[in-house]
């Protein structure tokens, strides 16, 4: 997983589909990215950020009655453990801290269900950045708490009223704010999508899941695991536990809910300034994704998962919402960790395939994203039969 | 050269172009309303293909090409209209790129130049990208119609300027479609695009007066005039009345003598 | 902050005040506790377990831009980030593997909003344990949302329709139970109270906390803080910060509220197995703790922290519900996280104090016991006046 | 040797012993339970002054506690009942630690002495914590009567045995107060008391029938009856009512010969 061509591209995706307004900015990102990402004062200030504030290296865990039950070695990479519950806190710090070497004052971001969303108002207070949340007026409404948890930490959450009123929307219209104040204002978009630099960028600072989890593994006395699974919405937790094994035999899983699986159902398009594979209707209009978990919920899928796709190099499966609630059910019981609904997928994987796909004696590394006490209320709901 | 070109510096040797923007298929009669602008003094026609993540377009025409989706419009039945229409004024196909990937970029340009539509605006598509499209646009002689923003440096706005076609598309201000105040960064950003070529510069994003209107052609070649064209259609105005509006708008801009 | 005497008096508080039918089972706890924490096997096991699972060590992050409005040096010791969201999951899996180690197949605890149950149901499902929780029915209801935690977790919630039908209820309510089940079962108390051994060894299990934060502060470059502030219910992550500090110039604040406040107006009393401070009516009746935080409501505190006042070694002082949540917000604001309401009492006094009993220029270590997100639905409902 | 002591050693030559419970200031006419008790036959009345946080007790105890506590009942107000009441036969308060604690340990010592009530039965108060007590209790004449449980193992028995005063309350299971359907291990623990003293030997702890009275009597110098009549006081019996009760206790324990 090496970086994009110049322009962006992993192979025939990525790239860069922005308004000319925003084309400079683009630019102007790049060059300041690189600049940042080859200065090590840079990467050893966004390395403690993460140690001091962020709560890294999340531990891997050793899943010692899940492996039991599955007849695998199961690890765990717990990105649930970081700050703010996912591991959407490394990529927010990193363009954080971009945004103030870059001059800016002020962030912006989108959200689906309010985790970026949280992550990016976090990263802003710490570094007295101001911060405006663009969030789909349907999920402020879904989601109110995340919503005042923004508004605790100081942003201004503005409910997007356009489209379909959910996360491609907020994306949508977090571009076009952005158009309007890209003077000061960075777009701290929260996935490995969007026009080049984030999709590479986004992936950059996502990459310390991996690296960490190669080392913590190799303390464990595993050289390289068999498999390595994450699920995978845009794709950042994926990318970034990916890149401490790309260069490995691991076989590489990405997890997509059945209802946004953008490499099983999708085509190519191009949509929130990348080519990559989109779920689109017959004339090219983007279809809304379902997924039980809202972290899931995107139509689309980074860039560079398009490409591992063509490659073969990673593998892209999907699940459905039926068996996700059980093995977010299993894992907390078996080994008192909550997973996040988008983490159940990956588990729900993993349940599925061992002893099929995971021939028994693998071992696995399962990237825990995140925790799943924002999703406890949906849970138990749905296990209610209310919803 | 595209057709394009040179039917654009035909209208400069005439007078300032105005460029009013409809939504394909936002009513069934919609060409019916192109018609009477037309009539009214329209020298470009630009047509919205809808799309359902228009990245560049305020609310008005969100609202405006939700509801032309909600018709099942499609590149396709546009272009089917506008072939019947056959409208006399060039006219100049606005979407988003995605709308042309999934058809197929050779099969969208063939099918525009087929339905007579002389060129594209394609706000997603940045001149990094722009090369697998331009080269069978360009084939099939669809221009493609590029902008300038206030952001663009001088760099860009010479690559632009070389690489547009028609006409370029002059943004007055840093932000989506939409009605405005006033004529924003207009003067300045087309200050320097004349700097680096020779092509029509047109005004566009927030014209919604007469008066600014006639402000931009103060400097520019023409104007461009949406969301205020489509708010009223969305607001129930007939083709008359649109008649009425762009005829205010053609009374201001001949107001203002030609530079040619 | 040595141990107890043999029969586990701090000076004049402690001790074992249980029926006779559980003495035994506190007497093979303490030598079971004695053996097991002089086994560098086992001591190494908990601190694996803590490292693995539990996300330990936390960091301590400076509090840059709070430090600046105070006019202090303000760093925080991130508990929040530990696995559940508190200090909690030191003292439960300490008590948990002690439970395996004794041969021990159950384990049974009181929780109060449902931290601590929800901490001990982890561990349980981590070590294979049963678990069962009591909790009382008034705050099974206010807190459903952590009965259904547990319950994924594995655990029974047993509701507690005695007395108050609170926190102390379910503290006596498995008093009770144990003592029909003492010979398989553990009794996992969640703070530094009970009879002796519990305010000993929880606070042994909590010093985790000190000792790793006393060397985090060295790489700071901070020899000694001035303060070091922790919010106290049952006192047992006041307890745990403080003994990494006990022996040094260290001011030691513990911060009640004002509603519980137990040193600030109890007396000395009995319960739960302890001599301690209470607060009592004029006939020794147990009185209610009231506190807008559920963790802080409780009507004593550990008899190690009423022998350290009595000493004056740490001081207590209580702050009243109007300024807590002002502290939230503000730390939410400034530093980008979110504190319990409990953690909340001690920023809030610390806001208070600076500049007065904190001097302008003071080095501050403050305990951040735990996050806020189990709190923000009560702090938006109280700031919209719905409560 | 207490009082108390010499009055239950004479006891024991006589019968066995019933020791039924009540909850001091359960009802405003409580003591009238109690002289209804003593007429039919009970040879010892434990006294219980509520506490807010009854450890050892549970549901049935618990209920009457909380109804008596909302009457304002208070040590003292109890002990001022029984010092009223003046019963003939020996009264054992049954509280915990903290109301003797919070009242001062000697002057509640020398109030129940001066109330007439011959010992006290603490359940929190272990023997490790029991000095302090013992001392002022024991210089009143205040017998403080201690448990044995079936987990008590032989070495605890001996210390027990050693330092009850009275009597030795052998509780018959692992549990609070309640009702049970059987004597449970009172017999082991009975037998191990036996082995390290010669004190007076009451089971309790569950004891609810006649015929478990009569059980227990088997092995044991008495019974202790609680929840039973605690219950029957609650769901509204009369002081005629748990007169007939005691009777049937009575007459079961008589069918048991004495030991000595
Ligand atoms: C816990 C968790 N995991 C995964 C995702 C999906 O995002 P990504 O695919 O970028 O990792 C989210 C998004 O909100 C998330 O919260
Ligand atoms: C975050 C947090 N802090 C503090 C406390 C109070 O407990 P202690 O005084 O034992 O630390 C609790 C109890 O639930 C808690 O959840």
């Amino acid at each position: 997983m090496g970086p994009p061509d110049e322009g962006g591209h992993f192979g025939s995706f990525g790239g860069r589909f922005v308004p000319e307004a925003l084309m400079p900015a683009c630019l102007e990102l790049d060059a300041a990215f690189r600049d940042a990402w080859g200065d090590p004062d840079f990467v050893a200030h966004y390395h403690r950020t993460l140690r001091e504030f962020g709560g890294r290296p999340t531990p891997v865990t050793y899943l010692g009655r899940l492996s039991q039950r599955l007849g695998l070695s199961v690890y765990a990479k717990r990105e649930d453990l970081a700050h703010t519950g996912s591991h959407k806190i490394n990529n927010v710090v990193g363009q954080a801290l971009l945004t103030a070497r870059m001059g800016k004052t002020r962030i912006i971001a989108e959200t689906g269900a309010g985790q970026h969303g949280v992550a990016t108002a976090t990263a802003a207070a710490r570094l007295g950045l101001a911060c405006t949340v663009y969030m789909g007026e349907v999920d402020t409404v879904r989601q109110a708490l995340n919503v005042f948890r923004m508004e605790l930490l100081g942003a201004t959450v503005v409910p997007v009223t356009s489209g379909s009123r959910t996360l491609k929307d907020a994306v949508n219209e977090a571009m076009r704010e952005w158009v309007t104040c890209v003077g000061d204002t960075h777009y701290c978009i929260g996935s490995v999508m969007g026009p080049h630099p984030f999709p590479w960028m986004v992936r950059e600072f996502q990459s310390v899941i991996g690296v960490e989890a190669a080392d913590q593994l190799h303390e464990f006395g595993v050289e390289t695991p068999d498999f390595v699974v994450a699920c995978v919405g845009g794709g950042s937790n994926a990318a970034g536990v990916f890149a401490g094994f790309a260069d490995t035999t691991a076989q590489l899983i990405g997890v997509e809910a059945a209802g946004g699986s953008a490499v099983g159902r999708g085509m190519p398009g191009v949509l929130h300034g990348m080519r990559s594979l989109l779920l689109q209707d017959d004339h090219g209009q983007i279809e809304e994704a379902y997924s039980i978990s809202a972290g899931l919920d995107y139509p689309g899928i980074g860039p560079e998962h398009a490409y591992l796709a063509d490659l073969g190099r990673a593998t892209y499966v999907a699940v459905g919402d039926d068996v996700v609630i059980e093995a977010l059910q299993l894992l907390s019981e078996l080994e008192g960790i909550i997973p996040a609904l988008e983490t159940a997928h990956a588990v729900a994987w993993l349940l599925r395939a061992a002893g099929d796909e995971v021939p028994t004696g693998s071992t696995v590394l399962l990237n825990l994203s995140g925790r799943g006490d924002k999703d406890v209320a949906q849970v138990r709901s749905i296990l209610r039969g209310e919803s | 050269m595209t057709t394009l070109d040179a039917r654009l510096r035909d209208v400069r040797t005439r007078r300032k172009a105005l460029v009013p923007y409809f939504i394909g298929g936002l009513t069934a009669d919609w060409t019916t309303y192109v018609s009477a602008a037309i009539l009214a003094g329209a020298d470009v026609i630009e047509v919205g293909v809808p799309f359902s993540d228009p990245m560049m377009d305020g609310p008005v025409i969100q609202a405006g090409a939700l509801r032309a989706l909600a018709n099942d419009v499609t590149l396709e039945s546009i272009c089917h209209d506008v072939s019947v229409a056959s409208f006399e004024v060039p006219v100049v196909v606005m979407t988003y790129y995605n709308v042309l990937h999934h058809f197929g970029l050779a099969r969208s340009a063939e099918l525009l130049a087929a339905s007579g539509v002389a060129g594209v605006i394609v706000p997603d598509l940045a001149i990094e990208e722009l090369t697998p499209w331009r080269e069978v646009a360009t084939a099939a002689d669809v221009a493609t119609v590029l902008m300038v923003a206030p952001s663009s440096p001088i760099d860009r706005v010479r690559r632009i300027g070389a690489l547009t076609q028609g006409f370029v598309y002059a943004a007055a201000r840093m932000a989506v479609t939409g009605r405005a105040a006033d004529v924003g960064d207009a003067e300045r950003v087309v200050t320097s695009i004349r700097t680096v070529c020779d092509t029509p510069t047109y005004v566009g994003i927030g014209i919604t007066t007469p008066d600014q209107a006639s402000d931009a052609a103060a400097f520019g070649d023409g104007v461009i005039v949406g969301s205020a064209l489509v708010q009223q259609i969305l607001d129930g105005a007939s083709a008359q009345d649109i008649e009425g509006s762009i005829s205010t708008f053609r009374e201001a801009l001949d107001r203002t003598a030609p530079e040619a």
